[in-house]
């Protein structure tokens, strides 16, 4: 397993960034959390919280004309990838001023113009999807990389595993970013991956493997950042098996047995990627606990903004129910 | 004293019942138990509904099989155990899954008994969730079942209430066809009524006459039968007297009851929750203006969703689905008609 | 001079022709040029009949992409790379195999535009064999397209002339919507018609009136409409005038044209060679019989293949298929009725 | 790649079954091929000649008890499963006799009876079936195995990527038998299998891989029987990479110009599975000629009558098209 190697090619205001994109993704799940529990967010909701430092160690690599596709565990990809807080709030809550016009909902945010493909309720599904979009980067030579994002559950199913070949058969450039948070639902993914890691399926399709510990921002980043680079050269996919693990249970309402006793609490403790984040930057001397603190507040309000503006915020009108089902007509 | 069950409790008594009287029935699918390889509890969700909670601590991990999320190989798994001498219930969680997995029905056990000549039997059953009402969005709300209906050799069961669940479920497990069988997600818990504690059967192609009335037929099926009672005591207020028949299986399907009904009423309103474009509601309104047009005194209705996929928004959700009222008015203009 | 073309070489034009106009219109499919890898002639098939043959060359590898057998994958990337900014067509070599392949049409193209709030459009086209007729046996004569005709969201296409051909696969892949094209395989070969060289395009959801009649309005769709036109003759000599009308699209319907004919003859004959249950018989005589009800002087009659799979062997997959007796007989029952 | 050492536990008799079953095959498809170009039997027609040594190989371990899926290119494994040549070539003419009445054709023969669950016309369908009777055996403790077959190309179907994983997961009885002819239809395979070789993917899914020369009967066998043996001792699936070559086209009517000059007239000549039994078994002097052609001139024989049966065959009746599509109704 690949360790990070502290803060390489990366700025200070990439560190910042990186930081407040991880604080954003976790005090948005909690705060879901809370609305939820309260009932104020309809529909089914799989928070993110504990694995921010993927998504943010891959996401960081990106730009606009990147493209990413979700999974059903979607918030923290799309905020990574730069999609807006208002309107993602305002989604959730089912408003008619949501990322997706309150259509979509939590898992089915997308926003194309950040290269956000869309969380994705079918597991797998966004993988192939996001093979096309690497294949339009190459026909339109636009030099843009594709990362579709799939759980350890999600590396059984058939369609993810054709994509694997065909994205190597094409030659495409992408990342396969599986996070192996240790359960699909409630099965084990030391049982449901019948050899040892996803990272053994690389070989199997032609393609190199990397495993990270998915609670170092620096560990992934680093992965990605390589793999990444050698796809935007035109050398191929690679495969990322990132070792995560998940503080909320599967969706919100799951009581969580079949996990160890104390199991969440010592991820909490041992495997906070924010607390292991801001104790390497500081003990490195790379950032300071005030400008922690500082986005640490900003981020606070930035939730609370978004779920104020989302309890005023009207649903979507009853014409929207016709709309946009076809492109005209 | 009436033995009152949620539907829910209906299907878990079938289940245990099935597997009790034979053997070779076994079930699978994505956490029916759950916990499988997990430190904590096993059985930990019985199903992401706990519909299936217990079996596999009464019938052992042999016999209620955890998968991982591999539908379509589980499924094939499934027809393939059923032509070699098991009788598998495989859960679909929810039948928007179809799309990565419907070869194994579509081109397998719908048409080993045809191809092969009458070699090979596919005693299988395929339980699946369906349905709006849950805010789950386009992916997890669909009916779909006119797409299992449509394909010759696949048996579509439907069941609305607690009783019916039960005795269907029975059936299907003992009849040696591929049955898919749809689970009204919102009825599991909002539906209850009497259901014997012995195992019965309900025989496949008997449709049930839920309400006798003579102005209007109304034809409905799984939650929108329940629709459309309420649209029917609003009705009889009005003395219209609406006459509503829940096939409950519509391949095969019952179409004796619906034209007898028919040529008493001389009206049809057919409910559906599917999609309308070659659906359940246009395929029962085709029959009926094919082999009852004489009867028919006024245009057939279809009350249907709109062609659309279904919005997550509650205020939208709830205006796309048929409602007691979209029925009253659709059975009031077929009867000015 | 009228320049007649099959529909194989009408469809070859049209694919020429959007690749040339159009430079993000890529194909893609399982041996569309043939030879990957292989020591000897490349664009070896173009395709299992030939109809892609030539594209490769034209426009290379990177327009013109072979796959792997891996349906979900590549359609999946087809839909994706809709999005991100190409126009891919994307052969389904039969439609008997969307059973391994779905989801990223009923779940992700048909949904996006819809499902994300009109964030993105989805110009694809997926371009699929239908039906009976070349002994294939039950997995490779299926027509299907009901099942794609039910998800809202997706265009279903199907041409009965070389014409029809070429102007609605330039409609389809100019559409910005996701288009599933059903090209009737025993058609390519036995239909020929005029067919301009210049591009041009047919409107999805604008109905053809094949022949103009007075007694029995007529609906078929592709291979069938060929054999509406020679019950029609035979009709004709016994004094009996039939309107054929083409839909073309089934989704969208033109259901004004339909409407407007049965407003005239007051009968409804229609024809189709997919399964009957929730099927585009269906489908046209349900809509009837709501918004044409007090026109019709007759009951609807469909004629379909009977509810089975399809057979292999050829007198029985004969008598399976609906001809132009059968078509006969219905319509003179439906005048006689 | 493992070449077959010769005879080990094979008796007189077992060797004389092989090589008559080989011959069948061959016979059979030669037969096929001229009655199909003399436009007597409908339908789509794919020839399993050439591969011979991999069915038989296979399928010599087996019992009635036993099970199998077939591919498209079924013949083979029907007749090395011990399908009657009677009512299969009656199939293939569409015969009311036929092994499925004149129903399924060449693409669809099935008997259950001989564990053969039909040859399947949808690219790797049979792979989760087969999957399922190793389930049924194991579940009813029956000791029976079951042995899909796959080409190189359904090798990239999801579905048979999948089965891999189920059946490792689940530790089934099964053995997969991969067959790499070198092409799907036009397609070779050194393109379309990102890894080197299908063998590379048994690690992905957990399970030992074979590979071996598909037209030495003696190699096939042996490693078919070392993966049964393990199968049926509950030590869970094996996967076989089966290196063979086709005779004839993808199917009746491909022009084959993909291929190599030569190529199979090389592949008919050097790699012809039947002369180099011939000379295996005489060499050592297991076999002597005579019994050999003797067989020979049996085999013509048969095939021979099963084609003047079939030409005298009536087709299926009228009601038989709306029989068997329920069990009653
Ligand atoms: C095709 C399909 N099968 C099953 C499901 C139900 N389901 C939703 S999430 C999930 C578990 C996914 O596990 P994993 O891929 O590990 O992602 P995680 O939830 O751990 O992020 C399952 C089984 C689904 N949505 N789609
Ligand atoms: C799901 C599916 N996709 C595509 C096809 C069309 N097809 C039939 S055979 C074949 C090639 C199969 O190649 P391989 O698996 O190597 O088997 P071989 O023909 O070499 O025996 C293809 C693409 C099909 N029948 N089913
Ligand atoms: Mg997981
Ligand atoms: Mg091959």
């Amino acid at each position: 397993m690949r360790n990070g190697c502290l803060a390489m090619q990366l700025s200070r205001d990439d560190l910042l960034k990186a930081y407040r994109l991880m604080r954003t993704i976790r005090v948005f799940e909690e705060r879901v959390h809370d609305e939820f529990e309260a009932g104020r967010i309809p529909g089914f909701v799989h928070l993110y919280a504990g694995q921010e430092a993927s998504a943010v160690g891959v996401c960081l690599n990106l730009t606009d004309a990147d493209f990413i596709g979700g999974t059903h565990r979607g918030h923290g990809h799309a905020i990574a990838k730069g999609c807006e807080i208002g309107p993602m709030m305002l989604e959730l809550f089912a408003r008619k001023d949501g990322l997706c016009q309150g259509k979509g909902g939590s898992m089915h945010i997308a926003d194309f113009d950040k290269g956000m493909m869309g969380a994705n309720s079918i597991v797998g599904a966004a993988v192939p999807l996001a093979v096309g979009a690497a294949l339009a980067s190459k026909t339109l030579r636009r030099g843009s990389v594709a990362v579709p994002f799939c759980g350890d559950g999600g590396a059984n199913q058939g369609g993810v595993l054709e994509s694997l070949n065909l994205a190597s058969v094409w030659k495409l450039p992408v990342v396969f970013a599986f996070e192996d948070n240790g359960y699909a639902e409630t099965t084990a993914s030391s049982w449901s991956i019948a050899c040892k890691d996803i990272v053994n399926r690389a070989a199997a399709f032609g393609m190199p493997g990397v495993q990270v510990d998915g609670f170092d921002f620096f560990a992934v980043h680093e992965a990605a950042s390589q793999a990444i680079v050698r796809a935007r050269a035109g050398e191929g996919p690679t495969l990322l098996d990132i070792k995560t693990g998940r503080f909320y249970g599967h969706h919100e309402g799951d009581s969580q047995t079949y996990r160890g006793k104390d199991e969440v609490q010592r991820l909490r403790g041992d495997k906070d990627c924010l607390s292991i984040f801001r104790k390497k930057v500081m003990d490195a001397a790379l950032l300071e606990k005030k400008q922690l603190d500082a986005i640490d507040g900003e981020v606070e309000g930035l939730i609370e903004d978004s779920v104020k503006a989302a309890l005023r915020s009207p649903a979507p009108p009853p014409e929207a129910l016709h709309q946009n089902v076809y492109v005209s007509y | 004293m009436a033995r009152i069950l949620t539907m829910r409790k209906a299907l878990s008594e079938a289940f245990r019942q099935v597997m009790e009287e034979d053997p070779t029935v076994i079930m699978m699918g994505e956490d029916i138990a759950g916990g499988m390889g997990a430190p904590g509890e096993q059985d930990a969700w019985g199903g992401d509904l706990g519909i299936t909670k217990g079996l596999i601590g009464r019938f052992g991990p042999e016999r209620v099989l955890d998968t991982p999320i591999s539908e379509t190989a589980y499924l094939g798994a499934a027809v393939g155990a059923a032509t070699a001498g098991l009788r598998p219930i495989a859960e679909l969680m929810f039948v928007d899954f179809m799309g990565v997995c419907f070869d194994p029905l579509l081109n397998q056990a719908a048409k080993f008994r045809y191809m092969f000549g009458g070699k090979t039997k596919t005693p299988l059953v395929v339980r699946t969730q369906i349905g709006a009402g849950f805010r789950a969005g386009a992916q997890h709300s669909q009916c779909l079942y006119p797409l299992f209906a449509h394909i010759p050799g696949l048996k579509c069961v439907i069941p609305s209430t607690a009783y019916d669940a039960k005795g269907l479920m029975i059936a299907s497990v003992r009849d040696d066809d591929p049955v898919i069988f749809f689970e009204h997600k919102v009825l599991y818990d909002s539906v209850s009524d009497e259901v014997p504690e012995r195992p019965y059967s309900i025989p496949l192609g008997e449709a049930n006459i839920v309400a006798e009335g003579d102005d209007v037929t109304v034809v409905a099926l799984g939650r929108m039968v329940h629709f459309a009672r309420t649209a029917a005591r609003q009705l009889a207020e009005e003395r219209i007297s609406c006459e509503i028949i829940d096939p409950r299986t519509i391949s095969p399907l019952d179409e004796d009851t619906i034209l007898e009904s028919v040529a008493n009423t001389g009206r049809l309103v057919v409910v559906d929750e599917a999609y309308p474009r070659c659906g359940f509601a246009a395929d029962i309104a085709s029959i009926v203006a094919e082999k009852a047009f004489r009867d028919l005194k006024a245009p057939i209705r279809k009350v249907t969703p709109p062609h659309t996929p279904v919005p997550f928004a509650p205020e939208l959700e709830d205006a796309w689905l048929p409602s007691p009222e979209k029925i009253a008015a659709a059975v009031r203009e077929s009867v000015k008609a």
